[in-house]
């Protein structure tokens, strides 16, 4: 009951930020909206006892994504301007439909198809340490593999960054 | 009452309160009680802080500080408050008056989150879960969205740059801090601050077993000290509100309540992060000797809590700020490597003390090869970096 | 260099901390309405009026001259002579000043004033808590707030107003001296000339001696 | 200094990708490290300043034209205001020009009273400068606070010598106007004493401070050519390396007779302005120290002069000396009335201050403030 309460609350949070961040007309707003969905994806995770995950969720996604899109939006002068005074489905709004429809398909299957505990209540209690343990363990090699893919995602975006006069005398 | 009613006082008042109400009602009334617990006692010692701050720098600066009001002006923050409350509040007419309204709000939500985890006693922690130093810096990152919040939403070029500059620079520090955090947790091989504080509970003869006396703990908790410096936006690294350049940052359109709340989660945050400090590095609420332990644990959580607020008001009154490059140099180039090198010389630590066994030769031989490559690491890594700008002391020729 | 200037800096901090508890050299603010500091001799803030005796209006040193109007730099003293005159302090009637006011929200305390002022008739005060309410009339000081006796001046100033009160004595000393001997020499020519007996003649001059004896002793006297 | 070529100036110029990137602010008049009310329009590109412009005039009050409608003795306490925290050198700026124009003789031990009041004025003028640098930089005030203490010490002489704490209006034509009041020496010689002291703690406090030396080396950097060319003098012109005091270049007073040295810097930079003028003040206090016990006894003031019906011979006279702030000037004009004909005044407040630009193009926003602060400017002496 308690349960079921507080998740309608969390998916009417993250529902009303979702769509909140597809038709506000400020950039910004937006922005601050998906962050709000964010917030509510993570309260959902620790609703179900998935600490690590959801605290992992507002530290990546509040702490650095969302602020990494606010400075995207500040940084290419979106940021004061309001976007011009049509409906959001004035232009190319068939595109856009038939791609959320196409998503909304593929999420709709993946769920279908995926095998669910009977009960939500059957589902084993994971540590952090039990996390600890399986990346290091078993997932060590993926683990490296991200690890490394983002290294190198780091430095191609500082050499990007860097100043033509700099990169030449490198 | 014996040393240990009242180490467990709170605790047990806690217990019989909500001891009153049926059982059904009973973890919702505690859980309750502890949150008043929190949102009285901080926001108190926040007021006390700010007068004391007065008081102190005002000592350092051979004045006598705010002494009007109460005896010793120690009732300043009620005038300060009652100032607050009845000031207008003006939002700029081009402001985005909702984000600007809920800006200060978050913030102060935000921070109030982090002390749900944090413990102030023995058994005197509101949510005692696995991962609590993670639960402290996801509501620390979070902060930075609602300054970003306060500085876009008021359209003014100064709180716009503070924002930027605060954004920035909480970014950057949170890094090295959250690296020397991890060096603690990758001791206690625990994210619960409760767990923390139990590894660091022992002692040798009188001396207590916090990490900051090891190497690595030691590197680790100035590591953190500056970085902490840093994301509570104090002084060297107050640059986000540098009066002389921004003059507020990113609350200059900010008057009366709202005012006071930044005002507040700056302090806030600021005893929150001094807390983690102390829970990661300082024993928590340990004694930091053992005949001293039957003095109550969250008296001396507290203790230390104020020499900690004391520290960051002596650097205030002592330091000039850094300038933004300067800021960010230091946060890369000296803070990153460092608590990286630290990382491995805590793990190093850990298996140097499984290969040379127990005995006390072996405990001073790893204590001195840890240290001297901190300290090595340190010097070498401080004199590059000086070099490389040209920053040297200098003498001075004279003309007759 | 690496470090030890920001821990040296730490160490003056603290230095100060703890000697402002325990010295006075380390706290040297003072806590205005209830402590104040020392009165310093010299101070000047702004200018009045110096009167003798007990009646500010007659007893006023100033003989509306107008040199201090004249040389005020910021111009903030306005005077209006009287059509009449009155007795000065050495007994010579004199033109006083019939308005005297002086606006100290212009003047600059520079004590040009009480430099020009051939009769010692302006002074500088000690007095600074003069604020009021009303900015425009609140601070012209007319001639009654403006006048102050001597026994003022004394007590702000001692050192100066000795030497100003010595120099007055003296000055009148000189002025009754003249008179006296005028008068006692008008006195001689209508002696000589009603009665030309020598015993007479020999009488005046001992009562000429008597008289400059005596206005020796009233000079010492103040 | 001869071997600096003069060569025609043109302002360097920023280049920046694209003009509407820039950020224009204007820092001023009520920006809080303006010193009082200064603006400066500046151009952003980022952080980076690409165009700067000093707008001043806000505290202008006329001085020259008052002046010249005035006696000279009734624009003596007009000088307290123009840097209003050097009155004493003010006055005598202007009493030497008065004195030059009008060829009156000052009395020794006058001449030792203006050095030493002109010495403690140094001082207390390099004690506040360095405590509002320390200021700009963000230490919270405590410098500034060590260094009003020192300057409340220096300001107490003052008053009992004066009347005054910082209008002090002491100098007259032909010497001082009044002679020391009972103990002032002993208490001079105790100031005196306890200022080692005091510059030790300014030094400790911030000399080998690695944030000061981390925001002031290499910042701001004026170059000796620029600063000749531009007529920069004091402190900002000693940074450079020139060695020009008029102290040592014009012998005005009797600064002959003492032993100082001069210090000078190399790097121009804002460092090196700090620290010329923690050396300075060490070098004031051995002044101090020589004048005080040779104080000779005699008149203050030239017999001759009086305060009213002054009228010199119809000439012009410049004198000048080394104020705290750099070389100070009053150019007079007399064409033998009561009132100097033409009335001109070299504030090296300003004239330091015309390098501003050049000193901050490309620097850090921040550093903007921080070189302004050290250039140590008035107000009142830049606008008049």
């Amino acid at each position: 009951m308690m349960e079921g309460f507080i998740f309608g609350l969390l998916a009417i949070l993250t529902l009303v930020g979702a769509l909140a961040a597809a038709v506000l007309r400020n950039l910004v707003h937006c922005a601050l909206s998906l962050s709000v969905t964010f917030v509510g994806l993570a309260l959902m995770y620790l609703s179900l006892g998935a600490q690590f995950v959801g605290l992992s969720q507002i530290l990546v996604y509040i702490g650095a994504v969302a602020i990494l899109v606010v400075f995207a939006i500040l940084l290419t002068r979106g940021a004061g301007a309001l976007t011009p005074h049509r409906l959001i489905a004035a232009a190319g709004w068939r595109l856009g439909w038939i791609a959320s429809v196409a998503v909304g398909f593929v999420l709709i299957f993946a769920l279908v198809r995926s095998p669910l505990p009977a009960s939500g209540d059957q589902a084993a209690k994971v540590t952090v340490l039990q996390i600890g343990q399986a990346l290091m363990g078993p997932y060590v090699l993926p683990l490296e593999v991200v690890a490394i893919l983002l290294t190198v995602a780091l430095i191609g975006a500082v050499i990007v960054a860097m100043p033509e006069d700099q990169k030449e005398m490198r | 009452m014996n040393s240990a009613t009242l180490d467990q006082f709170f605790v047990l008042l806690q217990h019989h309160l909500s001891a009153l109400f049926p059982t059904v009602l009973q973890p919702w009334v505690s859980m309750i009680l502890g949150v008043v617990g929190i949102v009285a006692v901080f926001p108190a010692i926040f007021a006390l802080t700010t007068v004391l701050e007065r008081k102190g720098l005002g000592r350092m600066q051979n004045r006598l500080g705010p002494n009007r009001v109460g005896p010793f002006g120690i009732l300043q923050p009620i005038a300060d408050a009652i100032k607050s409350l009845t000031k207008e509040d003006i939002v700029p007419r081009s402001a985005d008056d909702v984000v600007h309204f809920l800006a200060p709000v978050v913030l102060v939500v935000a921070i109030f989150l982090g002390y749900a985890v944090l413990p102030v006693g023995r058994n005197m922690v509101l949510l005692n879960i696995d991962a609590g130093i993670l639960l402290f810096f996801a509501v620390g990152a979070s902060t930075e969205l609602s300054i970003f919040m306060a500085g876009w939403s008021s359209r003014n070029k100064y709180s716009l740059l503070g924002a930027m500059r605060a954004v920035a620079q909480m970014i950057s520090y949170e890094v090295p801090l959250l690296l020397a955090a991890v060096v603690a947790v990758m001791m206690a091989g625990s994210l619960a601050p409760t767990a923390i504080v139990q590894a660091q509970g022992g002692f040798t003869g009188i001396f207590p077993h916090w990490y900051v006396f090891t190497p690595w703990g030691f590197a680790g908790f100035a590591l953190f000290v500056v970085a902490a410096l840093a994301e509570t936006n104090r002084s060297p690294f107050d640059l986000p509100e540098g009066e002389s350049e921004l003059v507020a940052g990113y609350f200059t359109e900010y008057s009366g309540f709202k005012f006071a709340l930044f005002f507040l989660g700056e302090y806030l945050g600021m005893m929150s992060i001094a807390g983690y400090g102390i829970t990661l590095f300082l024993g928590g609420w340990g004694a930091p000797f053992s005949f001293l332990t039957f003095i109550p644990s969250w008296a001396w959580f507290f203790a230390k809590l104020f020499l900690a607020i004391f520290f960051f008001i002596w650097l205030r009154g002592t330091l000039p700020r850094l300038r933004q490059d300067q800021l960010m140099n230091f946060a890369w180039k000296f803070m990153l490597p460092l608590s990286l090198l630290n990382l491995c010389v805590a793990a190093a630590w850990r298996f140097l003390g499984e290969c040379l066994g127990s005995g006390t030769v072996a405990e001073v031989m790893r204590w001195l090869v840890c240290a001297a490559v901190l300290v090595l690491a340190y010097i070498l890594l401080a004199r590059t970096l000086l070099r490389r700008q040209n920053i040297r002391p200098r003498s001075y020729r004279y003309a007759d | 260099m690496l470090g030890e200037g920001i821990l040296k800096g730490l160490g003056e901090t603290a230095r100060n901390f703890v000697g402002s508890f325990v010295s006075e050299d380390r706290l040297t603010t003072v806590e205005y309405p209830e402590q104040r500091l020392l009165p310093i001799e010299n101070t000047r803030d702004f200018p009045f009026l110096v009167y003798d005796g007990a009646d500010p209006d007659a007893g006023l040193r100033c003989v509306s001259c107008q040199i201090c109007e004249k040389e005020c730099p910021p111009k903030c003293i306005y005077i209006v002579k009287s059509t009449d005159k009155k007795p000065d302090y050495v007994g010579k009637p004199q033109f006083y000043p019939a308005r005297f006011d002086i606006d100290i929200s212009v003047c600059m305390s520079c004590q040009i004033c009480v430099e020009v002022c051939p009769f010692e008739a302006i002074k500088m005060d000690t007095e600074f808590e003069l604020s009021t309410d009303d900015r425009f009339g609140g601070l012209i000081l007319d001639k009654h707030k403006l006048a102050k006796s001597n026994e003022h001046f004394q007590r702000i100033h001692p050192t100066e107003a000795a030497e100003v009160d010595a120099r007055l004595a003296e000055e009148k000393e000189k002025v009754e001296a003249k008179a006296k001997a005028a008068a006692e020499a008008a006195a001689a020519k209508t002696a000589a000339e009603s009665a030309a007996a020598k015993t007479a003649a020999e009488s005046a001059a001992r009562k000429a001696e008597d008289g400059s004896s005596g206005s020796d002793a009233e000079g010492v006297k103040p | 200094m001869s071997d600096l070529a003069i060569q025609s100036y043109l302002p360097p110029v920023i280049e920046v990708e694209s003009q509407d990137e820039l950020l224009e602010v204007a820092m001023g008049p009520h920006h809080p490290s303006t010193h009082g009310v200064f603006r400066m329009d500046v151009a952003l590109d980022g952080e980076r300043v690409v165009r700067l412009k000093p707008v001043f005039g806000y505290l202008h009050r006329n001085h020259e034209k008052i002046a010249e409608k005035t006696t000279y003795l009734a624009s003596m306490p007009y000088t307290d205001r123009l840097d209003y925290f050097c009155s004493m050198t003010n006055n005598w700026a202007y009493a030497l020009a008065v004195e030059k124009l009008a060829g009156i003789e000052v009395p020794e031990r006058a001449e030792y009273l203006r050095v030493i009041t002109a010495e403690l004025t140094r001082i207390q003028n390099h004690a506040s400068a360095i405590g509002f640098l320390l200021q700009e930089m963000g230490a919270s005030g405590t410098p500034l606070m060590y260094a009003f203490r020192e300057r409340e010490i220096i300001l107490d002489l003052f008053e009992s010598l004066s009347g005054s704490r910082m209008m002090c209006n002491y100098m007259r034509f032909g010497g001082c106007r009044v002679d020391l009041p009972a103990g002032w020496l002993d208490a001079a010689r105790q100031v005196v004493a306890g200022l080692p002291r005091f510059i030790d703690e300014i030094e400790a406090l911030l000399t080998s401070n690695e944030i000061l030396m981390a925001r002031s080396q290499g910042v701001g950097i004026l170059k000796p050519d620029l600063a000749i060319n531009a007529g920069v003098t004091g402190v900002m012109l000693r940074a450079t390396g020139v060695n020009y005091d008029v102290r040592k270049v014009d012998h005005y007073g009797i600064y002959d007779r003492f032993s100082f040295r001069v210090p000078l810097g190399e790097h121009g930079d804002i460092y090196d302005r700090y620290m010329l003028r923690v050396l300075e003040m060490r070098e004031s206090v051995k002044i101090l120290e020589q004048a005080i016990p040779q104080l000779p006894a005699g008149p203050i003031l030239d017999p001759k002069s009086k305060p009213r019906g002054f009228r010199p011979k119809p000439g012009e006279a410049y004198g000048r000396i080394e104020a705290p702030k750099g070389e100070l000037g009053f150019y007079l004009i007399s064409d033998g009335t009561g009132n100097p004909y033409r009335y001109r005044v070299r504030p090296p407040s300003l004239i330091n201050l015309t390098i501003l630009e050049d000193m901050c193009l490309g620097q850090n926003v921040a550093d903007v403030v921080l070189i302004f602060g050290s250039v140590d400017i008035v107000l009142g002496e830049v606008d008049r």
